[in-house]
């Protein structure tokens, strides 16, 4: 595992991210079969581009997109990351930032965008209504988590973030990004994450007809 | 020259257009005052205010302030709060409650602050630490009494000095120090929450 | 204010608002409620005043049977309440006789159950649904047959042969997930048609689970442009139908905090007119303004956007010692800054070119539309809710009627302009007087409405936000409905957009300054 | 001033001694197409970045500073991403076309590109009727768009293709009238010679005088239109179209449209250089005999550069500032105001060079 190196952000010890236990399990994973070195080191310069070229696309439901404006504002600069290309084309963004509330008219609408950009693609929670349902979890409503339809890659709670908040969130899916490989294996098994929940849920319906 | 003439419509065009230029210019070359997030972590500072994350704070005995009371969970307006207890007996036979668990889910809270100013016992109170973006999301779930941690032993009810205005308010402790604090914020109207509350939630339940 | 009802019976109610309209000159149709009153019936509750004389009516009509309420409609007596109407009939299932257009606005088509009827099973009917959102072209309407029947007959809305764009729901300029319908000629747009309730949230429905305490939190994240003052108007709600009295401090931070809040907003409007307009330069002149804002609010209550800051009685925290001179700072910056507003934009020829004349909406429209704020100034309706209902210290200040009569983008946008020094000409009234004393009143930790009814309004940085509370003298209300101040504004795009360049459509909306969790709720 | 043309005539030379010459043509033209390659790609990469820091620049802004020392590997690394994206085949679209239009865009940006004189000697398209071909070939660029749009199948891109069809067309008119004003000064057509003229007799802008100014501000608008850039971004109207006619292009697809938008932003700047100021030419003040020394010693390609990004600066400057018009703003600045005023500009400009006005 030596060849994988920790991934390193510009101004943030590694030791001070959270949530390292995952990632380093993810690196376990996606090297399961071990490594090459040519490969690794094609890799990395793969993804040193790519994780400095995330562009979000301009996506925003309700209070966090307000935070998302202000983080292009002068004050949070988000151009210094190199973020600031949002693409209103799904097509030719990167990530997708879930602003705010995802409601269940809205969330076939948030899927078929998902689906219209081009891979590799990423998606970040942002907020509690995007991680939970946050504030409008009793709702009729209100799909409880985006996770239920996309596959998320990184959770920003807050309500709304801090576009320093927003940046961290940003940061660690560049951590993400940078232990990926480019060549040679899968990085995830793109499930959709809707269809998961409603097999599992057929399945225990046939399981509970079976037993009865 | 009349602005709706043709050439009257051309000058006025390139005077207000020159304006903008010069005002975008100016601008230019004006000193940009963007805040540098990850560069300046080491001085970037927020009042108490602002909430981010709840926490319990500890001293160093490890103990916190938390009697399980349980108004907290109740003064949630979306279940963010979990609060888990259990009856015990002390030493001198009396049953009393305790933590054992105090979840709480920051995905889910939408920091309104009801929670601290529902505590009658300044035990919890919001940090100003932003950095809470995780990979999974059952990270997002936290515990917040450590592990093994006791609830400190209450002071004898210190009769109010100098009774503040609110029963709302900022917590009573924004403890940062070890030292066990008299709560004197309290008002009679918070004991009356404290009493009657949790047997309200029973009925309910 | 506690609402006295007339009752009038679904019957008579046609003849009797058309009356009330012409006789009465009740021409502004404040509010429009649907009502689950339980055995009682369903029902609705209509809120009119009149814009010449300032009287009030609240009229109350009850259809009787549960499973099929007929009420007749008053679409053609106010355009605003057909978008209303058709808001009832999604969430009640009240269907309106002789009303167009019968379609869910805020639900999907295929929901199943009326949410906001109390023995709905909403949650066990409707699961998430993947399938595209059905977007039905025809409509039906219901009318009454001679002999006294209830029949129906289907409308078309959208033509076969129309170029129908879809302008959302997720579109940069719509500012959210507004879905607009256009239909275009070439670049003219012949007409639009609303799709809402792409972030309906169901906040309503929520509110009657809630105690007061905690329904506030709510209200903050519907219109977050306004979220100081809206959260006012459900306290001051709460306030006086307890009896509660707040102390002048809290007056004086609150109306601070809502003229602050104000400036904001336009500060937002500036930007988002100038991004949807092209000059993407503009857009961060009055961001880095509404920073400065936003860092004041950051340390004072801890909040950004959502500020959580009004309490029932009070306010959460003391203003900070250093507020008076940080205010006055920024209120002279944005002074010294607002000639470089009108010199990159406003004054700019292309601006002008795409501002004036563009979008018109006349008074009398204005008025039937209910398009209150800023955008009903610019069209001569003098509406301010802080001149027709005090509220607050708005009696104790002066401040000047912005008032244009073009009814044009560019007056809309005028009217936002002046508004952001008129506020600073308030806050510049209260600052130096803040009087001492206690910033949050002392109440019942359970606080419990008396049985009634009460409506508060208050004017949020886009027109009047009202909040009405029914309670039956629970801990939670029985009913909570907001007067959305963006939902005319969204629905007056048809009126001002018709025969407008496509473009234009972009600009108008921009100026309507809508916010779209406002209007779904 | 060095002339290039010495080192490609010996190079010519020494090769013709050892292969025959339809073999030394080929391996130039290899050499040529690489060298034409690799600096339209640099050149690309320094005015995305260069967009970039100037627009934070003017948004109060400080822009990329987190990827390399200053954030100048940031158009790097989004090659690289771009690269690696997917591209994306649509059900609907009409496959070939839809792969075909960004070719076309390519195409009309390396020719212009080519017909750039960057040094004495040193061109790569040059012959007589260079602006001729210049602006002939600089019109494939609106099929490009065309079919774009038209290939998506869908309805933003079609509406985008369709504005920018009329907009291309139109403002194409007006580079042709502004071209041909300075051709009145220059009697030749063939852009070395242009320049070559310049540099004995004192820039464009400044022998033609008013003529020629108004020539130049008309060409900056235009060309700006051209280039489809703010405040004539119609095609691609952010705000409107969502990305207008490359709203279904992802990965290299989009790449080259967006490539392709800064190396015709750079092409307007060239050729207002070339034609207006002198390209090449260093700047020469008659009389201040040492000041036009130490001005020769600046080599050629340098003065040219320096010239051309002004003229980019000047281009952001503009897109930076102004809002955009709507479509029948624009037609109507065209055919009302841009039109008869450089027509009026043509016979200003064959009056001054018929009476010898010239300075």
């Amino acid at each position: 595992m030596a060849l994988i190196k920790k991934p390193n952000i510009k101004s943030i010890p590694y030791e001070e991210f959270k949530d390292n236990e995952t990632l380093e399990q993810m690196i376990d994973q996606l090297n399961e079969n071990g490594t090459n070195v040519i490969v690794t080191t094609a890799d990395q310069l793969m993804n040193w581009g790519r994780s400095n070229s995330v562009w979000p696309m301009n996506f925003g439901t309700s209070c966090c997109a307000i935070e998302l404006m202000a983080m292009g504002a002068a004050r949070f600069d988000m151009a210094r990351f190199g973020f600031e290309v949002t693409r209103t084309s799904p097509r030719q963004a990167d990530l997708i930032l879930v602003c705010g509330t995802i409601t269940y008219k809205m969330a076939p609408v948030l899927k078929r965008l998902y689906d219209q950009m081009a891979d590799p693609k990423y998606v970040i929670a942002i907020g509690g209504c995007t991680c939970t349902g946050g504030p409008f979890t009793k709702s009729y409503h209100v799909v409880k988590g985006v996770d239920k339809i996309l596959p998320v890659d990184v959770y920003v709670p807050g309500c709304p973030p801090r576009p320093e908040a927003f940046y961290y969130g940003m940061m660690q899916l560049q951590r993400k990004m940078k232990i990926e490989n480019y060549f040679g294996t899968v990085n995830r098994k793109e499930i959709d994450a809707y269809k998961r929940e409603e097999e599992k849920k057929e399945k225990e319906v046939i399981n509970t007809e079976q037993e009865a | 020259m009349n602005n709706n003439t043709y050439f009257g419509g051309i000058l006025d065009a390139v005077k207000s257009l020159t304006i903008g230029l010069k005002t975008s210019i100016k601008v230019f070359f004006e000193h940009h005052e963007t805040e540098q997030y990850p560069e300046n972590r080491a001085t970037l500072t927020f009042t108490d205010r602002n909430r981010f994350c709840l926490e319990m704070p500890h001293n160093e005995n490890n103990e916190h302030k938390c009697i399980a009371c349980g108004l907290c969970q109740m003064a949630c307006p979306n279940d963010s709060i979990t609060v888990t207890s259990e009856m015990v007996t002390t030493e001198d036979g009396k049953k009393k409650k305790q933590l054992v668990k105090y979840e709480y889910n920051i995905g889910q809270c939408m920091f309104c602050n009801l929670c601290v100013t529902a505590c009658p016992q300044g035990a919890i109170q919001f940090n100003q630490e932003f950095e809470q973006a995780v990979f999974d999301k059952s990270k997002l779930i936290k515990v917040l009494n450590h592990p093994g941690s006791k609830c400190q032993e209450r002071p004898k009810p210190v009769i109010a000095s100098k009774p503040t205005a609110t029963p709302q308010g900022q917590p009573a402790g924004t403890q940062t120090t070890g030292e066990p604090k008299t709560e004197t914020g309290e008002t009679p109207q918070q004991e009356k929450v404290a009493a009657t509350e949790p047997i309200e939630t029973k009925k309910e339940d | 204010m506690t609402l006295e009802f007339t009752t009038i019976a679904p019957s008579e109610l046609h003849a009797e608002m058309l009356r009330q309209k012409n006789e009465q000159k009740m021409d502004f149709l404040v509010n429009l409620i649907g009502m689950d009153w339980g055995e009682e019936g369903l029902g609705v509750i209509y809120m009119l005043e009149s814009t010449e004389t300032g009287e009030t009516i609240n009229i109350k009509t009850v259809a009787e049977d549960r499973q099929n309420p007929y009420i007749p409609t008053v679409s053609d007596l106010w355009q605003i309440a057909n978008i209303y109407e058709r808001e009832v009939y999604d969430f009640f299932g009240i269907k309106f006789l002789n009303h167009p257009d019968m379609r869910r606005i805020f639900l999907r088509e295929d929901w199943v159950g009326y949410p906001l009827r109390k023995d709905d099973q909403t949650e066990l009917l409707n699961k998430l649904r993947m399938s595209d959102a059905p977007l039905s072209d025809t409509t039906k309407e219901y009318f009454l047959t001679p002999d006294g029947k209830v029949a129906e007959k289907t409308n078309t809305v959208w033509g076969a042969d129309e170029y129908v764009v879809n302008v959302g729901p997720q579109h940069p300029s719509t500012h959210g997930v507004l879905h607009m319908r256009a239909s275009l000629d070439g670049e003219v747009v012949k007409r639009v048609g609303l799709v809402l309730g792409y972030i309906h949230r169901g906040v309503e429905k929520i509110s009657e689970s809630l105690t007061y305490p905690q329904l506030l939190a709510l209200t903050d994240r519907l219109d977050y442009f306004s979220a100081m003052q809206n959260r006012h108007a459900l306290c001051m709600c709460i306030e006086k139908a307890m009896g509660l009295e707040v102390s002048p401090r809290v007056q004086y931070i609150r109306t601070i905090m809502d003229e602050l809040q104000r400036v904001a907003s336009h500060l937002i409007y500036y930007a988002c007119m100038t991004m949807d307009t092209g000059a993407l330069t503009a857009f961060f002149y009055t961001f880095r303004e509404r920073e400065e804002i936003c860092k004041i609010f950051e340390d004072n209550f801890g909040g950004r956007v959502i500020q959580n800051y009004n309490t029932i009685g009070g306010v959460m925290y003391d203003i900070q010692p250093d507020f008076a001179a940080e205010v006055k700072k920024v209120s002279a910056n944005i002074r010294k800054r607002f000639h470089e507003y009108q010199d990159i934009y406003t004054g700019n020829i292309i601006a002008k070119n795409r501002m004036i004349g563009v979008g018109k909406i006349s008074r009398e429209d204005a008025i039937s539309l209910g398009t209150t704020g800023p955008v009903g100034r610019a069209s001569g309706w003098m509406n301010d809710v802080r001149r027709r209902h005090p509220y607050a210290l708005y009696e104790n200040v002066e401040f000047k009627d912005i008032i244009r009569t073009e009814g044009d983008t560019n007056a809309r946008h005028w009217n936002r302009m002046e508004e952001i020094l008129e506020s600073l000409n308030i806050i510049d009234q209260l600052i130096d007087n803040i009087p001492e004393g206690e910033y949050q009143a002392k109440r019942k930790p359970i606080i419990k409405l008396p049985e009634g009814s009460y409506y508060q309004a208050v004017e949020s940085s886009r027109g009047e936000l009202g909040v009405f509370i029914e309670s039956k003298g629970d801990k939670t209300p029985y009913r909570v409905h907001y007067r959305s101040s963006s939902l005319p504004l969204a629905n007056a795009m048809d009126t001002a957009c018709r025969g407008q360049k496509f473009a234009d459509l972009i600009a108008i909306g921009a100026s309507m300054d809508f916010v779209i969790p406002d209007i779904d709720r | 001033m060095f002339d290039f043309s010495i080192v490609s005539k010996w190079f010519h030379d020494l090769l013709t001694d050892f292969i025959p010459e339809w073999l030394v043509i080929g391996i130039e033209c290899v050499i040529v197409l690489l060298f034409i390659i690799v600096l339209y790609a640099i050149l690309a990469i320094a005015l995305i970045y260069l967009e970039r820091k100037i627009c934070a620049f003017f948004q109060c802004r400080i822009g990329p500073n987190r990827v390399g020392k200053w954030g100048l590997l940031q158009v790097f690394a989004d090659v690289f991403k771009m690269l690696s994206k997917e591209i994306i085949k649509m059900r609907q679209s009409d496959r070939m076309l839809h792969d075909m239009a960004p070719f076309f865009i390519l195409t009309a940006s390396f020719l212009t590109f080519s017909c750039i004189p960057w040094n004495k000697g040193l061109e790569i398209l040059d012959f007589n009727v260079g602006i001729f071909f210049f602006i002939a070939v600089s019109g494939i660029g609106v099929i490009g768009i065309l079919l774009a749009g038209w290939a998506s199948h869908s309805k933003y891109p079609m509406i985008g293709a369709m504005r920018s069809g009329a907009q291309l067309i139109s403002y194409e008119l007006s580079i042709g009238m502004t071209m041909l004003t300075m051709l009145l000064l220059c009697g030749t057509m063939q852009l070395s010679e242009i320049v070559q003229q310049q540099a004995d007799y004192g820039w464009n802008i400044v022998r033609g005088h008013v003529p020629a100014v108004l020539a130049f501000i008309i060409y900056l608008i235009a060309g700006n239109a051209e280039c489809n850039r703010g405040p004539f971004d119609l095609p691609e109207a952010e705000s409107e179209l969502t990305a207008g006619y490359h709203t279904e292009y992802s990965g290299m697809g989009f790449g080259f449209f967006y490539l392709a938008e800064y190396l015709n932003l750079f092409i307007c700047a060239a050729m207002a250089a070339t034609i207006f100021l002198g390209g090449w030419a260093p700047l020469y003040f008659p009389g201040l005999d040492g000041f036009n020394t130490i001005m020769s010693y600046i080599p050629g390609f340098v003065w040219f550069f320096g010239k051309a990004f002004f003229v980019v600066f000047l281009l952001m400057w503009i897109r930076w500032t102004y809002p955009r018009l709507r479509i029948d703003q624009l037609l109507s600045l065209e055919w009302k105001y841009l039109m008869p005023i450089s027509m009026f500009n043509i016979i200003l400009m064959a009056i001054v060079v018929c009476f010898g006005l010239t300075l």
